[in-house]
């Protein structure tokens, strides 16, 4: 990643070329936790983006003072700080958030994105970048969690975002919400991803080939 | 956890009923990343066994002991993260020196259970449930040989699709998510039972 | 002159895949037909959905990922009929084509389809549809007879009627899956597959026998164990479901293992568990180990015998 | 009497009587062809060189081939006349390989005999160079030389030497015709074999689906000492020299062994009664019993000279029947098929099959559904269907650790397999691979002492 790519590309890039659920496949545990519901999927996403924008910025800051044979315990330091610090926040102004994220706050921690942003894009780039790299890739974990929620909340509960769509009459698959629907649903939409990408892939070859 | 049968249920309910990848998504990573052969699912586990049962024991001790007496209980987060990759290390060295053998087989698996969120998991289930210390240690224990045994069928049953004609799409983690989907839905069969 | 080269052997069982499917179905007929009688119209209604719909999927998946269309070897047809007659038979028309699609295109064409699924098909999608729509899989009914002026009464699940007697259970005058409640039908769907060597003996006997020691020890009466292996799906399990050639081991040992291991998660699962009945999952569960089974179980290989007889 | 058999195995064309109908009732005719074209690698080991030019006249039973070391046999001619040819010819999988094609004079002239005399009184030092002078070699297919099988290594013991009439290929019938009519030849050949080996007991092995020829053999081993018939459950691959011993001893060739390594020979009824010819009459194998049978008028048992060419031999049965699309020497089981009807006889063609085209189409493979019915037939026990994945993706290193070398090539796993899978073709392929693999190996590990 070099510093010449604009700043709206950094942040195009975690939104879909390198988006951490669907490309990368970074950080599973939530994805699949946390997404019975919409609402649930936007506010895992939200405090992973936050503390992952926090992080990059604060490591970014830091990354010419931290000795290189300690920098990962550093980082799970400056990372679990901010963890902390959301999950005292999220206790105290959405505690039924709170409640239903559960254990899953704290294990943000563990959450591979985060880690991997820091190793990967924060250590090396000035804090202005690497903020933009974090909003980007908390972005497209928010959209990827979202997106994953909607559909297991419509298919499971007939429902986004709490608002009944498919009207009184539709018998919701239960399934689809529970553990097993999670990895179902996740692992259906990346086959999903895998062949559009494809499709787009072997068009733009084609192109490619006719403008030669 | 009076007797030998609070045990014994404590134990089905920690490794099928409330397995850690099928029912609790911990340790997701591990179970999708490291699965594809049988062999090194199995030291995997055994490695992830080994420093959930350590951690369980040492987070409980900090927590209960220096966090809750201290007012500090909103530290656990980082103290837990800390002793665990301290453990990790330890052991890594530890093993290097006493058993070379089991190093070689668990070796590289171990600076991965850092990051490994069943781990953490198990050290913050542990504090929310409110368990007593041995209630704490085996729950580590039983619970990582429920991620054991999950991820040991994950890599049998992966070495079975090695030869299949999975669509082209499919092929890696969608696939992987599926069976583990299905999977889930066999081991639904065991809710209830505790 | 110009002759055909080919390596050995030059001659081939008559036997074939299709062939194999075929005698599946005509072993199905009996516990089909028995449904048909207790259940009346609807029953015949649901398995014909199940049928057409399994079909429907497999054709149009091989269609649309332009593969052979290998209907023909009649493994879908296999499929729905299983899957039809392991729901009761007031199923709802739209959970049946749900639960064929899933089968087919999920469990088994997504894998790479026939021979490919590590799970039984039909009782993946029975599994999922259980844990989706629980109220309309456990709406089991009286049977009817065709009986006039007899209504369906809607009962609780086939587990919970204690009342019946043995002899029913065996017959199928009882609550349950349209394929399940006659015992006798389905032995004879047994014997066939037996006489025609479809199946080994050794998974189904050995798994109905499993669920009645385990039942005895736990229930501590062979009548109650007698009792658990007559009602609900132990029997229907442990001949057509246990035995999906695809999903079970291959090796005798591993085969015996398989069906006592599947055997106790059942009676576990009744005894224990929240769900009446345990045979979808003990068989799945079962399934998911059989790779396992298949592999690391030791056989004994000709000029490998320790050097034991020197006669 | 109890009757014995192998562990698994299959009953391939069962309900056609594994095709053996046609020339069951058949007697063994004699058949002498214009021409015979004789092949000097009609052995496992080193091929003969032929000692003979174009234009030379020979004798019935002279020399035309010498062998070439230990692991070699001489060839004779097998009628009197003129060599018109001495060259090279296809052969059936291997290279191209020598062969002397000699017009028939019909006049059947001899070379001259030394007999050793009868089984009693024969010198037993002199018995196993007699068989090597006589050209014997397996004649059930393998074609190892006889003298080398008998031959024992260092520290090897013989206790049983076993006489294989199990004849468990479908369609074949030559050797069951010959235990009804040449008995008593094959029981001398036993007792001389017997006797040069110093071993005290003979079994003569035939499946219950031959009991005639179990009566003619008990008839004929009556009195003779040490020697008796055992009746065996018919069941494919029995006539495998490793199911064979297990059938009758109970013992198992170690892996990679020979049977000597238990203390057991075996031998084809056919070299038997060879033996018996080259001992007590001292004449060379010149002819076999051979059953032509399928798509041919007359399916028939034929004594047949080596080297007759297979045309010949389909005229003599009436020509085909229906358009060949497939001929093979052997059985349906492991039959190798002959490219054309010019291909001559050799010592251990047994049967020569004639399919018409519909029986030889290729059939298609379908998916594997793992129904275990190669697993159930394998006689060494093998998973047939594991090894399959990994020959086909050429992973030989997991095929070895499957045990891929340890398999006989029956064809009983793709005889039973529902979905035609070519699993015989892909464990052939495995093992060749190997095998040269194992061969490079210890030729480097050779060189590299050399230098």
């Amino acid at each position: 990643m070099s510093e010449k790519k604009s700043l709206g590309g950094v942040l195009l890039n975690g939104i879909v070329n390198e988006n951490p659920t669907f490309r990368l496949v970074l950080g599973t545990c939530p994805t699949l936790a946390v997404t019975s519901s919409a609402l649930n999927g936007l506010g895992m996403g939200a405090a992973a983006t936050f503390v992952l924008v926090c992080s990059n910025v604060a490591i970014s800051m830091l990354r010419k003072f931290i000795p290189d044979q300690v920098r990962i315990p550093a980082f799970i330091v400056v990372i679990c700080t901010f963890v902390t610090m959301v999950q005292l926040l999220m206790q105290a102004f959405v505690p039924s958030l709170y409640e239903s994220l559960g254990m899953f706050i704290p294990l943000i921690v563990v959450n591979c994105i985060i880690l991997a942003r820091a190793e990967a894009f924060a250590s090396k780039n000035s804090p202005l970048p690497s903020a933009f790299d974090g909003l980007g890739m908390g972005l497209g974990f928010t959209l990827a969690l979202t997106l994953m929620g909607s559909i297991r909340e419509l298919i499971g509960n007939g429902s986004v975002f709490g608002v009944n769509i498919l009207g009184a009459s539709y018998q919701p698959m239960l399934l689809i919400v529970l553990a097993s629907g999670g990895f179902l649903t996740f692992g259906l939409l990346l086959g999903t991803f895998n062949l559009i990408v494809k499709k787009i892939e072997k068009k733009k070859a084609a192109k490619e080939v006719q403008a030669a | 956890m009076s007797s030998v049968t609070d045990v014994l249920l404590f134990m089905v309910s920690c490794i099928l009923t409330n397995n850690f990848i099928f029912s609790r998504f911990l340790g997701c990573c591990p179970f999708l990343g490291v699965s594809s052969k049988v062999e090194t699912s199995v030291s995997m586990g055994l490695a992830v066994t080994f420093v959930m049962t350590i951690a369980s024991l040492f987070c409980w001790l900090i927590y209960n002991l220096l966090l809750v007496p201290l007012r500090l209980t909103y530290m656990s987060t980082i103290s837990f993260i800390l002793v665990i990759a301290a453990l990790v290390q330890f052991v890594e060295m530890f093993l290097k020196k006493s058993s070379p053998t089991l190093y070689s087989a668990l070796g590289i698996y171990l600076p991965l259970i850092t990051t490994n969120c069943a781990v953490l998991g198990v050290a913050t289930l542990n504090m929310n449930s409110g368990y007593g210390l041995l209630q704490a240690v085996l729950n580590g224990t039983f619970s990582a040989l429920g991620f054991l045994l999950a991820i040991v069928l994950m890599a049998g049953v992966r070495e079975r699709l090695e030869s299949s004609k999975i669509p082209a799409c499919m092929k890696g983690f969608p696939i992987t998510l599926v069976s583990a989907g299905l999977m889930a839905v066999a081991f639904m069969g065991f809710s209830g039972l505790v | 002159m110009s002759l055909r080269i080919s390596t050995a052997p030059h001659a081939h069982s008559p036997v074939t895949t299709q062939r194999l499917m075929l005698y599946v179905l005509i072993a199905l007929l009996p516990a089909a037909a028995a449904g048909i009688y207790a259940f009346g119209f609807s029953a015949l209604l649901t398995l014909c959905i199940a049928c057409v719909s399994s079909v429907c999927a497999e054709f149009i998946w091989q269609k649309i990922a332009k593969q052979e269309v290998r209907v023909g070897d009649l493994s879908a047809l296999v499929t729905g009929l299983i899957l039809g007659l392991n729901l009761p038979a007031t199923a709802p028309w739209w959970m049946v084509v749900i639960g064929s699609f899933f089968a087919i295109m999920i469990v088994k064409q997504l894998f790479g389809g026939l021979g490919d699924n590590f799970l039984n098909p039909a009782l993946a999608a029975r599994a999922v549809l259980l844990a989706s729509w629980p109220v309309h899989m456990t709406n089991y009914v009286t049977p009817t007879f065709f009986q006039a002026g007899v209504d369906a009464v809607s009962t609780a699940t086939p587990l919970a009627t204690k009342g019946a007697s043995l002899m029913e259970l065996f017959l199928g005058q009882i609550p349950g899956t349209i394929g399940e409640v006659s015992k006798a039908a389905i032995l004879v769907g047994f014997l066939f597959l037996l006489v025609t060597g479809t199946v080994n003996w050794r998974i189904p006997v050995i798994m109905v026998g499993s669920v009645f020691c385990f039942s005895w020890l736990l229930g501590g009466s062979v009548d109650g164990a007698l009792m658990a292996i007559l009602s609900g799906g132990v029997m229907f399990g442990a001949v057509f479901m246990a035995t999906d050639y695809v999903t079970s081991p291959i090796t005798p040992f591993a085969q015996v293992v398989y069906a006592f291991l599947a055997g106790l998660i059942v009676v576990v699962i009744r005894q224990f568990g929240s769900y009446p009945e345990g045979v979808t999952f003990g068989i799945l569960l079962m399934n998911i180990v059989t790779p396992l089974l298949d592999r690391f179980l030791p056989r004994k290989i000709y000029g490998y015998q320790k050097e034991a007889k020197k006669a | 009497m109890q009757k014995k058999t192998f562990r698994r195995g299959i009953h391939p064309l069962h309900r056609a009587h594994e095709g053996k109908m046609p020339t069951r009732n058949e007697s063994i005719r004699d058949y002498v062809s214009d021409t015979v074209t004789i092949s000097m690698a009609m052995n496992i080991g080193t091929p003969a060189k032929p000692c003979v030019k174009k234009g030379d006249q020979v004798l019935v039973g002279q020399v035309i081939g010498e062998a070439q070391g230990f692991m070699s046999v001489p060839v004779h001619a097998s009628v009197s006349g003129e060599v018109t040819a001495v060259e090279q010819i296809a052969s059936l999988g291997t290279g191209p390989m020598m062969a002397v094609t000699i017009k028939n004079d019909f006049s059947d002239t001899w070379v001259e005999l030394n007999p050793l005399g009868s089984v009693e009184h024969v010198d037993p030092a002199k018995i196993i160079p007699a068989i090597q002078a006589a050209g014997i070699t397996g004649m059930g297919g393998a074609s190892f030389p006889t003298h080398v099988k008998l031959t024992f290594g260092q520290g090897k013991t013989c206790d049983t030497i076993i006489v294989n009439g199990a004849e468990c290929e479908t369609h074949l019938t030559a050797d069951y015709r010959l235990m009804l009519e040449n008995s008593v030849r094959i029981v001398d050949g036993l007792r001389a074999v017997m006797r040069a080996t110093n071993v005290k007991t003979g079994i003569i092995a035939i499946e219950d689906n031959k009991m005639e020829a179990v009566a003619a053999m008990q008839k004929a081993v009556h009195g003779r000492e040490g020697v008796r018939v055992q009746v065996l459950r018919t069941k494919y691959p029995q006539g495998g020299e490793k199911q064979l011993i297990e059938a009758i001893t109970g013992r198992q060739v170690p892996s990679g062994g020979l049977p000597i390594d238990v203390h057991t020979v075996v031998l084809n009824v056919g070299t038997c009664a060879a033996i018996a010819d080259a001992v007590i009459d001292g004449k060379p194998l010149i002819s076999r019993v051979t059953t032509v049978t399928g798509a041919v008028r007359k399916p028939s048992n034929l004594r047949l000279r080596i080297g007759t060419i297979t045309e010949d031999i389909i005229g003599e049965c009436g020509g085909y029947a229906e358009t060949p699309g497939k001929i093979f020497f052997g059985g349906a089981m492991t039959g190798i098929c002959i490219p054309n009807d010019n291909m001559p006889i050799m010592k251990s063609t047994n049967g020569i099959v004639v399919f018409n085209e519909r029986d030889s189409k290729s059939k298609n493979e379908s998916p594997c559904i793992h129904c275990g019915r190669c697993v159930a037939a394998c006689p060494i026990g093998l998973n047939p269907y594991q090894i399959k994945v990994a020959a086909d993706k050429s992973d030989f290193e997991s095929a070895a650790k499957l045990h891929v070398m340890d398999c006989i090539l029956c064809g009983s796993c793709a005889y039973m397999c529902p979905s035609r899978r070519w699993l015989t073709p892909s464990f052939k392929y495995a093992k060749d691979h190997l095998a040269a693999e194992a061969k490079a190996k210890q030729a480097a590990a050779k060189g590299g002492e050399n230098k």
